[in-house]
């Protein structure tokens, strides 16, 4: 017995000239299997809701064809109509025929909506019912690393009442925060004494990750610490490993000088000239200063920001002269053109050259050469201390962490796919978040929003502990599959994995929590055996029949 | 179906693209018929060799600009399923029906409108 | 009773963004909006992908519109302005004042009756622009006949949804939330205040705002004046922000220029394009490709051009100082493009006494400590987005989703009190 | 597992030339698996044979089926009444899936429509490479678990051979790692590098007999 359809043409208030709706009603009622064919002029009225329902239920009408306009805004409250009459919600097929048809087209279009409606009439037939589940998930979040954005997740996500545990490589807590600390006045020691008090946080040093399986929601995490394993499980994973840097020195051979060996001089990186300013004990305090920045590395926040904090406090405390060399000063930062303007005037000399500084040593100390662009003529300088440009780059762990959890770079090697729709935390694979200096160059300011939008978008996931889905939107049918692996490697969002079934046969399983249905795999296997409702191969080729053969 | 062709839309780009066109009232020719799918990498070869059975003059693939697509890889495994299409047309030495690829993103009205232009001028072309 | 429910002043992208995160954690949010559509600044923004994305967020800006528009949990109230705040943490009253929306926008289908019938000239009842949502007819009481007390009836009777209402007052409403997160944005720098680029005397001289309208409507370029396509481009960066009225960087104009130049070259790859700058800000993820592809075929110089004279045969003569030569020149230009900053809004004067918020000393909203960038001076009151200080959308995104989530906790705490005492 | 590679398509069009309706049968194994041969194949050949014989004006009919594994006669015996409908069948299966159909159905043509090429291993998606000969003597316990005959370019047993260049690659391919050298490096990595010193006598690969027999002892 052929399944009930009804259609429902709207033509928006009499608006829609171009369409001759009492030619399409006759055309429509005569395609199989619809049973009954009602225009109104307010389908997303309240009343024209009231008419809808009563239909349907009068004439129990098992699929639902709306003809009106798009289905951005109104495919979802008309679901809501169906579940109200008493219908699935997902046995419903919209055709756009204002937007995509008579808006956009002159003359009549009569015979393109009839056709549009006939497409999403013979879509409608074959959709399947399909229900909507909470499933359970863990409420454990781990962290992964042991600086400044990690404390700071974690101390916030016990607040909002999740318990996380901080997975730190090295021996002790709060590395990489003297800058933080000299600048901010910002102290590390309470920060760690409180992670230690609190009791949501768990803390594991010297311990790494050795293994991880699963999707969001159910995390396996393999944790090597002294030794043991222990395999834990985890609701979401937070990546907050930081970044490294590296003297641009030692990586670009241009700025090395020719012939002598330069690694005697008092060449320094930030963080050393950041503790030379903080131990009072220095027997000779440089009187000349050199730094460079944003010659080898165009992305440099972070290292603008240290030098001018440190180009400051050094000014202060020993009034040495100090020059700048650069590019371009970044100050696409908060508060970072205030910085800058104090800093010139207090007296720090800043000289712009296209080209990098040619450095060489010249008794015992640093001389440095460079074209400074407003005066057009080379400045040589010889300093007691070089501050020398810093690469940011990602922490050395980064390379196995991605193949550990299988997920993408950006092509400076930073975690987090370039890719706008992941920003400002996200990752591809649902419950796998990126935090501060790990994703990129980011100053204090961006640091401090990236944790507090972690805490929010885990706090979103996890603290119900339950996620709605819609149960077995995208299937992989066991019988089917010939476990070919395809659709594991080709799935953007990690959803699938090798399961055993009933004792014998290993089958991909499609994770509902961790699915996006996105219908890559159903396209790609060659087993045809994943099925995507609402998308399935038989409802599109349902579609293209419909084209053209009235 | 003479001169008719088929456009697979992702929901994320290509389709909010077209109602765009709508709202703005830009005109495009008539003979398009817009199949909505959740992303371009739904899109299978058969899909296409089944729409060019069925008689279309051509068929679109209209996925989120590259290296936007909601999905990370949907639109790369979009265009390299039009590019396999295309080679399988060519060894039965049917290359008269355009199967091609379009980039675009949800607030870009104008590219949905000169990609079916540009179709419908080839298909013009060659007398389809 | 503590209440559960929060109130996001301004819906632009980043007041979209926490209303977003808050209603998916559960919580039920009043999003106010004093135009009549909601979105900002950035919702007519273009999209700027020459072969390959270049990263510049505006598409995420109408997904995130469509979804804020459709979810359940939060309330949208158009047309409205805050009047008084009034009670403490966790149980804040304020009272919001609606303008009359003539169109109801749950009523109006946009069908376009109402303008073919409406007698005026220029209508006073249109379309907002396109990507608007919600995508109601807008009534202009300036121009509506019947405000000037002419009996016109005509678009209300041949409205199919009597969706038109002449006799409305303002409607006051007493909401009492939980907390506050203010994201009233910015205003864009009025070039006209630099008298000596000519804007708004010269046609060719536009602003950035104005070259993303323009690709937004028509999806290419063409010269105001005669409607060729332009062959010789500038960028004029730093209007508006690094000056003696606007002591920092907008962070904005050296991105959106270089994306719309390298839109620009895309489309049409012999057209010159220089861009004068001070310090370019080559930073952000994913900006090191772009910049990369980009750097040989646009010209950049170093140094500000102070004036802009129309030559009798419509070009545009700039001079400026060319540093890197050390000596000030002359050039032609068919078009010159000014890269205007982000200033704060003009409103947030009045919105920061009646919410009892400081400004700080550059005119945006002054926050308690650097260290946290949401929280004000009055508990409950957190600022998100532009309002606070210039963003790029994909940093005002995640200020709007940081603010949410101090939201978040204060009603935790608040509500964590009230099980408490 | 078996790795297969669709026929070109010149081929198959002269061999389905004479006739008006076929039977397009895919394998649901391995040749599904290596992208040759499972339904989705099925689908695509035959949308193609239907449009390239519409294009001359020479209609095909084409009936399409996947069985599980080809080469069981009790699954191929499923398609009886498809392969009776047609004139000839069009088999996506490896080598002995095309001869179990051959078998069960003589009056019709069978005809393959893949190349079977070797028993091999995905090295990355979509890229299938040559492990094992199926040269019926292994002696991979002696080489560190890496076959000599199938990896190295001339198949020898006592090598390296004196060509092997720079960097350990094959004298043939630049690109291709020596057998030799791989199997050196990991009996060294095992502690194992004496099994280098052994001799291998000649083998006579006449001496096997063709075709093969493997009778189970359980039964």
């Amino acid at each position: 017995m052929e399944t009930k359809i009804g259609v429902f043409l709207c033509n928006c208030g009499g608006a829609i000239k171009n369409i001759d709706f009492d030619a399409a009603v006759k055309k429509v009622a005569k395609f199989p299997g619809v049973t009954c064919v009602n225009l109104s002029s307010d389908l997303c009225l309240e009343e024209g809701k009231k008419k809808m329902i009563s239909c349907i239920r009068g004439e129990n009408i098992e699929r639902v064809v709306v003809a009106a306009c798009s289905p951005e805004f109104q495919e979802h409250i008309l679901r809501e109509v169906l579940e109200k009459a008493g219908l699935n919600g997902h046995l419903l097929s919209m055709a756009n025929i204002r937007e995509q048809c008579s808006w956009t087209h002159d003359g009549d279009v009569t015979e393109k909506a009839v056709e549009l409606v006939k497409m999403a009439v013979n879509r409608v037939r074959l959709l399947q019912p399909m229900e909507k589940k909470e499933l359970p998930v863990n409420r454990e979040v781990l962290v992964v690393g042991g600086g400044f954005s990690a404390s700071n997740t974690a101390l916030q996500l016990s607040r909002v009442g999740l318990r996380t545990t901080l997975l730190e490589k090295e021996a002790v807590l709060g590395a990489g925060t003297e800058e933080l600390e000299s600048f901010y006045g910002f102290d590390t020691g309470s920060m760690i004494s409180a992670v230690e008090v609190d009791k949501n946080i768990e803390v594991l040093t010297s311990a790494q990750m050795t293994e991880v399986g699963g999707k969001i929601g159910d995390f396996s995490v393999r944790i090597r610490q002294e030794g043991g394993e222990i395999l834990r499980k985890y609701g979401a994973i937070v990546l907050a490993t930081g970044h490294q840097t590296e003297l641009a020195l030692d990586s670009e051979p241009q700025l090395r000088a020719e012939d002598e060996a330069i690694s005697g001089l008092n060449i320094v990186s930030q963080e050393q000239f950041c503790c030379m300013l903080g131990n009072s004990g220095l027997e000779t305090e440089p009187k000349t200063i050199g730094f460079m920045f944003d010659f080898s590395d165009e992305n440099s926040r972070f290292t603008t920001l240290a030098t001018l904090n440190n180009a400051l406090e050094a000014k202060k405390k020993w009034g040495s002269e100090i020059y700048v060399f650069c590019k371009n000063v970044k100050v696409d930062s908060e508060g970072m053109e205030k910085l800058y303007r104090e800093a010139r005037d207090c007296g720090v000399v800043f000289l712009k050259s296209e080209a990098p500084p040619r450095i060489t040593a010249e008794n015992g100390r640093v001389k440095i050469e460079a074209k400074d662009v407003f005066l057009g003529e080379d400045v040589i300088l010889a300093c007691d201390v070089l501050v020398a440009e810093e690469l940011y780059l990602p922490a050395e762990g980064a390379e196995n962490l991605s193949s550990l959890l299988s997920i993408r770079r950006d092509s400076k090697g930073f975690f987090q796919d370039e890719n706008v729709h992941l920003y400002p935390v996200g990752s591809e694979k649902k419950g796998v978040f990126f935090i501060g200096g790990c994703r990129g160059d980011l100053d204090l300011g961006r640091v401090l929003t990236d944790i507090s939008s972690v805490v929010m978008k885990v706090h979103e996931l996890l603290s119900s502990g339950k996620i709605l889905v819609e149960l077995e939107k995208v299937k992989a049918d066991p019988q089917k599959c010939v476990a070919c692996l395809t659709c594991i490697r080709v799935c953007p969002h990690g959803a699938i994995q090798l399961v055993r079934v009933d004792g014998s046969k290993e089958v991909a399983e499609i994770s509902d929590l961790a699915c996006d249905a996105c219908g890559i795999c159903a396209a790609i296997c060659p087993a045809k055996a994943i099925k995507f409702q609402g998308y399935r191969d038989e409802e599109i080729l349902a579609q293209i029949e419909a084209i053209q053969e009235l | 179906m003479n001169g008719c062709i088929v456009a697979f839309c992702c929901e994320h780009s290509a389709y909010p693209a077209a109602d765009l066109a709508g709202k703005l009232r830009l005109h495009y020719p008539e003979n398009i018929r817009v199949i909505r799918v959740p992303c371009a990498g739904r899109v299978d070869v058969i899909h296409i060799l089944k729409a060019l059975e069925k008689g279309a003059a051509a068929v679109l693939v209209l996925g989120c600009e590259d290296g936007a697509c909601h999905h990370i890889t949907g639109n790369t495994r979009a265009k390299e399923r039009v590019k396999y299409c295309n080679m399988l047309l060519k060894e039965v030495q049917i290359d008269g029906r355009p199967v091609a690829m379009f980039n675009l993103s949800p607030n870009a009205p104008h590219k949905f409108v000169s990609a079916v232009n540009e179709i419908t001028k080839i298909i013009k072309e060659s007398g389809r | 009773m503590e209440s559960k429910d929060v109130l996001v002043v301004g819906s632009g992208i980043s007041g979209v963004a926490s209303a977003l995160e808050l209603a998916n954690a559960g919580v039920s949010v009043y999003l106010i909006e004093k135009e009549a559509v909601i979105g900002g600044h950035s919702a007519s923004f273009c999209c700027k992908a020459t072969d390959i994305c270049s990263k510049c967020s505006a598409c995420v800006v109408s997904d995130k519109i469509k979804e804020a528009v459709i979810h359940p949990q939060i309330t949208l109230l158009t047309n409205s302005t805050i009047k008084g705040l009034g009670g403490e943490l966790g149980n804040l009253h304020v009272e919001i004042i609606q303008q009359p929306r003539y169109v109801d926008e749950e009523r109006c289908i946009a069908c376009g009756l109402c303008t073919e019938v409406c007698p005026t000239d220029p209508k006073a009842i249109y379309p907002p622009f396109a990507e608007a949502t919600p995508f109601s007819y807008i009534l202009d009481e300036g121009l509506c006949l019947r405000f000037k007390g002419e009996r016109c009836d005509l678009c209300r009777g041949s409205c199919p949804t009597k969706a038109i209402e002449f006799e409305l007052k303002p409607k006051e409403r007493e909401l009492n939330v939980g907390a506050i997160i203010v994201a009233t944005g910015f205003d864009v720098f009025d070039a006209r205040e630099k008298g000596s680029l000519g804007y708004g005397r010269y046609p060719n001289v536009l602003t950035g705002l104005d070259l993303e309208q323009i690709f937004t409507r028509e999806g290419y370029l063409r010269l105001p004046t005669n409607g060729k396509e332009p062959q010789n481009i500038a960028f004029i960066q730093c209007i508006g922000s690094r000056d003696e009225g606007h002591g920092y960087c907008s962070q904005v104009c050296c991105k959106y220029a270089m994306k719309l130049a390298g839109l620009i070259k895309y489309q049409n790859p012999d057209t010159q394009v220089t861009i004068f700058y001070i310090d370019l800000q080559t930073t952000g993820k994913g900006f090191a490709q772009f910049y990369e592809k980009y750097k040989e075929s646009i010209r950049f110089v170093r140094g500000v051009p102070v004036e802009i004279l129309q030559t009798i045969s419509g070009e545009l003569e700039v001079r400026f100082e060319d540093i890197s030569q050390g000596k000030v020149c002359r050039d032609n230009f068919d078009l010159v493009v000014l890269s205007v900053g982000i200033s704060p809004g003009k409103n947030s004067w009045d919105l920061a006494r009646i919410l009892g918020i400081n400004l700080a000393d550059d005119g945006f909203f002054d926050i308690k400590h650097p260290l946290s960038s949401n929280e004000t001076n009055i508990d409950g009151v957190f600022v998100a987005g532009t309002c606070q200080g210039p963003k790029d959308i994909p940093d005002s995104i995640a200020h709007g989703i940081a603010a949410a989530s101090k939201a978040m906790q204060v009603l935790a705490e608040s509500a964590s009190q009230g099980r408490g005492n | 597992m078996i790795i297969a590679e669709r026929k070109p398509m010149e081929e198959i069009k002269q061999a389905m030339a004479p006739y008006k309706k076929v039977l397009v049968a895919g394998c649901g194994t391995c040749v599904a698996v290596c992208w040759a041969g499972g339904e989705k194949e099925v689908e695509i050949l035959a949308s193609q044979l239907r449009l390239a014989r519409s294009a001359e004006g020479n209609e095909i009919v084409t009936l399409e089926a996947t069985v599980e594994r080809q080469c069981e006669k009790e699954m191929v015996e499923e398609l009886k009444d498809k392969v009776a409908e047609v004139e000839a069948v069009l088999s996506l299966a490896c080598g002995s899936g095309v001869q179990t159909m051959a078998e069960l159905f003589e009056d019709k043509p069978v005809f393959p429509a893949v190349n079977t090429t070797f028993i091999g291993m995905p090295e990355k998606e979509g890229l299938w490479v040559e492990m094992c000969g199926a040269c019926g003597d292994c002696v991979l316990d002696r080489t560190g678990g890496i076959c000599p005959i199938v990896r190295c370019a001339k198949g020898l047993l006592n090598g390296p051979c004196g060509g092997t260049r720079k960097g350990g690659k094959c004298e043939i391919d630049p690109e291709k790692d020596c057998a030799w050298v791989l199997i050196y490096r990991r009996l060294e990595k095992q502690g194992r590098l004496d099994l280098m010193r052994e001799y291998y006598s000649p083998r006579n690969f006449r001496a096997v007999k063709r075709p093969g027999r493997v009778q189970a002892v359980k039964a």
